[in-house]
């Protein structure tokens, strides 16, 4: 377990892939809003927490099927699955390294964008919170989609298609914690289920991913 | 402990490529699966393995003494060798890598990266996992491609060292191994016959 | 000492800024480069001596 | 004897161990008198009091980040036509002094800005442009770390660094069509800048002469730093060859 | 010339990722953003013609790396490039196909889902015209960032980065133009701009993107 | 027209690995390249194919008359047969697929799709393109791999078929091809030697 986290810890170094490339994405998201939406800071601010959120998710997203295709394809897979390991830690230990090098630093990274967007002073707290609590469970619910999408020849966009009904949750949780804590409104709820749909996404989606895998082997 | 297959079915893509096969593979032994290109050779290593269920039949061996290695070796181009050779060992919980970079002549690429490998050294890293799962009972499709004349020899060499120990391999092939006491099984015998569907037979098509 | 006033903050903020980012720069190029000088240095000795 | 001399890996190694000593006490001795100069011996602006003094790095590094994208270019151009090492090696070495630049370029402004505009960040034509900058440098140099053989690295990253211009040039010119921006119009206007010219002016050339120097400097022992990486690379391989 | 470019386009309809799945992923990205910013009508009109850009933009973005990746990795380029058609040929119609599997369902879609944004009427217009125009740019910009990156494991993400910064000035007059649209000001400079763009790329980078495969298969 | 090749110097990752290469092969020849795992075959054969460019040396044959297949076979899983081999005749120019469906005995799998062939299967119908190609010279690196005894005796004889048409073919390989006509070149003797390096001599590390 701790030889199979760090392995893909140093594979995300090696690929030059891992850390810097989904905060790049992060960042050029982030980036192109503006482009697109006019440079006045008034809407950019009111709009900035939805959109930091979506970057967030979408940066996760495309880091996705990272966590097993290169395994599969190399045969990897095959042979962790006769291993003495059993495949729920397996794909636990993959979502935790894929939130090592993801979900933590966007995380981190996305103060820093949110004075790009113009963010109000006060939703830098929230912000940084509810990606904090939030990302895990992308990372989880990400992986459980990767897990059944395996096989496939370029399940890239497969992938993002039904992983990210299941983000919408988390979406909606995270982004209005912020949107209140930027308002001054109460954000116990949001931030409750948001905690939520996070340990739930952990305690079940393992088993759920492992069944996947297994399936796919076959 | 024996490995014993009884009866087997198996199918690809949902048709049964094999029927009724028999084996049996004690400590010390090495077969031989053999049989023209697409008989099923792959499919039955796969299903062995317990990578993918039988149609029918049973077979015994709890999948916690098998070692099974592929077409596709599962090597990371950016680690280097040890890296590679490291990982498995760890993941199989045995220790010590170097008697297996020996035997498979590894010992002057160790540090290369595994991308700058060519297609036979690359291989001979694939076999060398093998001897780090510690397992005893090896199931190898088609081992020797890309090899030369010596590799296949170290390669010999290692299987018959891992019989010594008490282990057994069954292996695809269609080349000689030049492993004399090995048996041989020819498969063709087995070839599932496809037979006429019975007109509103439906059940069989979902077998 | 001069009087920078009310934007003392400012200013001594952008001056520190400028100072870390080149002295990082210029840290890691030392760094850098005397690491893969020894190293040459030592590979070099290495393969004259074996031939 | 021709310039393309230079070139030469053995001959830059031999020249560039000369000159360095010499570039680098100058660039030290220029950078240390026009920032002193400017901090400590120039007036505030009336308008904009004491920050007025962030301009002798704040514009020295802005030039610098932009004239580093060029001398790329221009090494890349090399590269491609010529096929000189040391020239795509200078190109990579320059790439994270560029990148630094422009993250002075930008952090000393957004420091500014806070005071003078109100914000920290703001989506003017010219720190616009000096973003997609830094993307650019960002891009040129994973390119370059994600490349395992060093010839195909210096060919791709030479390719990017062209095409890569092109798109900053409509870029720049995309930007300002899309917002007037603040940056121009803020409270020191060019015309000022030319008016008050001398008190200001004359520290802040001697400390772009500084930075210039500084990037002289780094560059020459980065790129002999590239040189020995190579071939402490070939070495290593041939070692392992043999 | 023609069998490469029907071959790609029943891969793409074969592998069930073509058409339809980058389209999903337009729809879904317009679909998130309601749910990150929120659900008022004004500013969702306002930010509409931004994001659905920006929306195109990605879903463009995410299946670059089908462009070429695939054929490097089962040998076809290599085959390919010993093949009696030139490379830069096969990279033009490989762009060619990538804007008729992706691009155009994108700008046939766009007017759909403004509806969704909440986009004032004449923006409808010039959405698809600008959408029509804009596409080819970006599939044969990303035709180039895939031939820089194909050779390297997963380079998905490095080529987001890499394409991204090219992909701006299109996205700024794309943009602008729908947005001038809307508020009924001239369009004829963002206008013209986009055009240019288009047809520069498409004139260009054919040749950049042979030359940089035929450096990533020495 | 003849395959000449001068005094070859090829490289891969920057190091030279074979020096002083030099062969011909003229219309109705086979040659066969020989050699130890990673002495260099594969990139001779990508060299000479103009997939590289060598060091030094110089290859004497326009690339268009040059058809290579490499470890990779170029197959899409999921065109059918029919559809892979048809795709490659229209990029080359040439008509009928159906004598390279007969002769690498594919007409049974015409219609199956590629994803679904064993690996030796799939290897006969990379074997298969090279006949539609109508190129002379055949570049093949380890064309049998995976094949069984009666698909190695089929592609022996599309090879001799070909020499008998003019063609000619280069072909690195382990196994024995029983092609017995061809002639052998064992790559073992051109084995790029490495000298010591002079201290500060900056000229030879970008070689
Ligand atoms: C992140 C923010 C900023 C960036 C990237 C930036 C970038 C630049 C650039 C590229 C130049 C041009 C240098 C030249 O061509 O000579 C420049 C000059 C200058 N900037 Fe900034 N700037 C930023 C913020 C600011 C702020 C907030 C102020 C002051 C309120 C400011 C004041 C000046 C002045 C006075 C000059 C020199 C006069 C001129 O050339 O127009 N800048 N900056
Ligand atoms: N999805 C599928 N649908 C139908 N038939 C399939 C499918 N996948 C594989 N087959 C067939 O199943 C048979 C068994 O394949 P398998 O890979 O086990 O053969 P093999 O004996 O390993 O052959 P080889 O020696 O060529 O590797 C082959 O005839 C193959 O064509
Ligand atoms: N990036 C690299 N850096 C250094 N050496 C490399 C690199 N890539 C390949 N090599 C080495 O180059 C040599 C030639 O490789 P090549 O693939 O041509 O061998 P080969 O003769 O085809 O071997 P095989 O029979 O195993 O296929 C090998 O020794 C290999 O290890
Ligand atoms: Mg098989
Ligand atoms: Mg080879």
């Amino acid at each position: 377990m701790t030889a199979l986290l760090l392995r893909d810890l140093t594979l995300a170094l090696r690929a030059g892939g891992g850390f810097g490339l989904s905060l790049a994405f992060f960042l050029i998201v982030t980036i192109l809003v503006p482009f697109g939406v006019g440079p006045e800071g008034g809407t950019l601010g009111r709009i900035a927490p939805g959109i930091l959120w979506v970057g967030a998710l979408l940066a996760c997203l495309l880091s996705l099927d990272r966590i097993f295709a290169l395994d599969h394809e190399d045969g990897t897979l095959d042979l962790l699955a006769t291993a003495p390991i059993p495949l729920e830690t397996v794909t636990a230990t993959k979502a935790l390294a894929h939130w090592l090098t993801t979900g933590l630093p966007l995380t981190l990274a996305a103060p820093v964008l949110g004075v790009l967007l113009n963010l109000p002073v006060p939703g830098f707290f929230w912000l940084t919170l509810s990606l904090a609590l939030g990302t895990p469970a992308l990372s989880m619910i990400g992986a459980f989609g990767a897990a059944l999408t395996v096989g496939l020849k370029r399940g890239g966009l497969l992938l993002s298609l039904l992983v990210l009904p299941l983000y919408i949750p988390t979406l909606i949780f995270g982004a209005d914690c912020v949107r209140r804590g930027v308002e001054g409104l109460p954000t116990a709820t949001p931030f409750l289920m948001l905690v939520g749909i996070t340990l739930g996404s952990i305690a079940i989606l393992p088993f759920a991913a492992a069944a996947a895998i297994r399936v796919n082997l076959r | 402990m024996e490995l014993t297959v009884t009866d087997l079915s198996i199918a690809r893509g949902g048709l049964p490529v094999l029927t009724g096969v028999s084996l049996r593979l004690g400590p010390g032994r090495a077969l031989v699966l053999r049989g023209p290109n697409g008989i099923g050779k792959t499919t039955l290593l796969r299903t062995i393995a317990g990578l993918q269920p039988p149609l029918s039949g049973s077979i015994g061996l709890p999948p916690e003494d098998i070692a099974y290695a592929g077409h596709a070796d599962g090597i990371k181009p950016t680690l280097s060798v040890t890296e590679n050779l490291r990982f498995w060992a760890r993941i199989f919980g045995t220790g010590d890598i170097a008697p297996a970079l020996g035997a498979m002549d590894l010992v002057a690429l160790a540090e290369r990266p595994a991308q700058s490998l060519s297609a036979g050294q690359k291989r001979r890293l694939g076999l060398a996992r093998l001897l780090v799962t510690g397992r005893r009972f090896w199931l190898l499709d088609e081992p020797t491609v890309s090899l030369d004349v010596a590799s296949v020899a170290l390669f010999a060499g290692a299987v018959r060292a891992h019989l010594a120990q008490g282990g057994a391999a069954l292996m695809a092939t269609h080349i000689d191994l030049g492993i004399a006491e090995a048996e041989v099984l020819d498969l063709t015998a087995f070839r599932a016959a496809s037979a006429a569907p019975a007109p509103g037979g439906f059940d069989e098509a979902f077998a | 000492m001069v009087e920078l006033g009310k934007y003392a903050g400012t200013v001594l903020a952008a001056y520190g800024v400028t100072v870390l980012l080149v002295l990082g720069l210029v840290a890691l190029t030392l760094t850098k480069g005397a690491r893969v000088k020894r190293a040459l240095e030592a590979q070099e000795k290495r393969m004259s001596k074996n031939g | 004897m021709s310039i393309w001399e230079y070139a030469n890996p053995k001959k830059f190694m031999q020249t560039s161990a000369w000159a360095l000593p010499w570039v680098t006490g100058l660039a030290v001795v220029t950078l240390v008198a026009g920032l002193i100069w400017g901090f400590f011996f120039t007036p505030d602006d009336f308008r904009m009091g004491s920050t007025v003094k962030i301009i002798y790095i704040h514009v020295p590094a802005a030039i610098m980040a932009t004239g580093t994208w060029f001398m790329m270019l221009a090494a890349s151009l090399v590269w491609l036509i010529r096929r000189h090492h040391v020239s795509v090696l200078a190109a990579k070495a320059a790439a994270p002094i560029g990148t630094t630049m422009t993250l002075i370029g930008l952090f000393t402004g957004a420091i500014w800005g806070q005071p003078m505009w109100g914000t920290w960040w703001a989506w003017d034509p010219r720190l616009t442009a000096f973003l997609i900058l830094f993307l650019f440098y960002l891009g040129y140099i994973a390119l370059w770390e994600a490349i395992e053989d060093p010839d195909t690295a210096a060919d791709l990253t030479s390719v990017l660094c062209l095409v890569g211009s092109v798109f900053a040039v409509i870029s720049r010119y995309a930007v300002l069509f899309w917002n007037q921006g603040l940056h121009q119009g803020s409270s020191l206007s060019l015309d000022q800048e030319e008016h008050v010219a001398d008190v200001y002016a004359w520290p802040l050339w001697v400390s772009i002469i500084g930075f210039g120097l500084l990037f002289v400097s780094l560059v020459l022992i980065r790129t002999r730093t590239e040189i020995r990486k190579r071939r402490l690379r070939a070495l290593e391989a041939r070692e392992r060859m043999a």
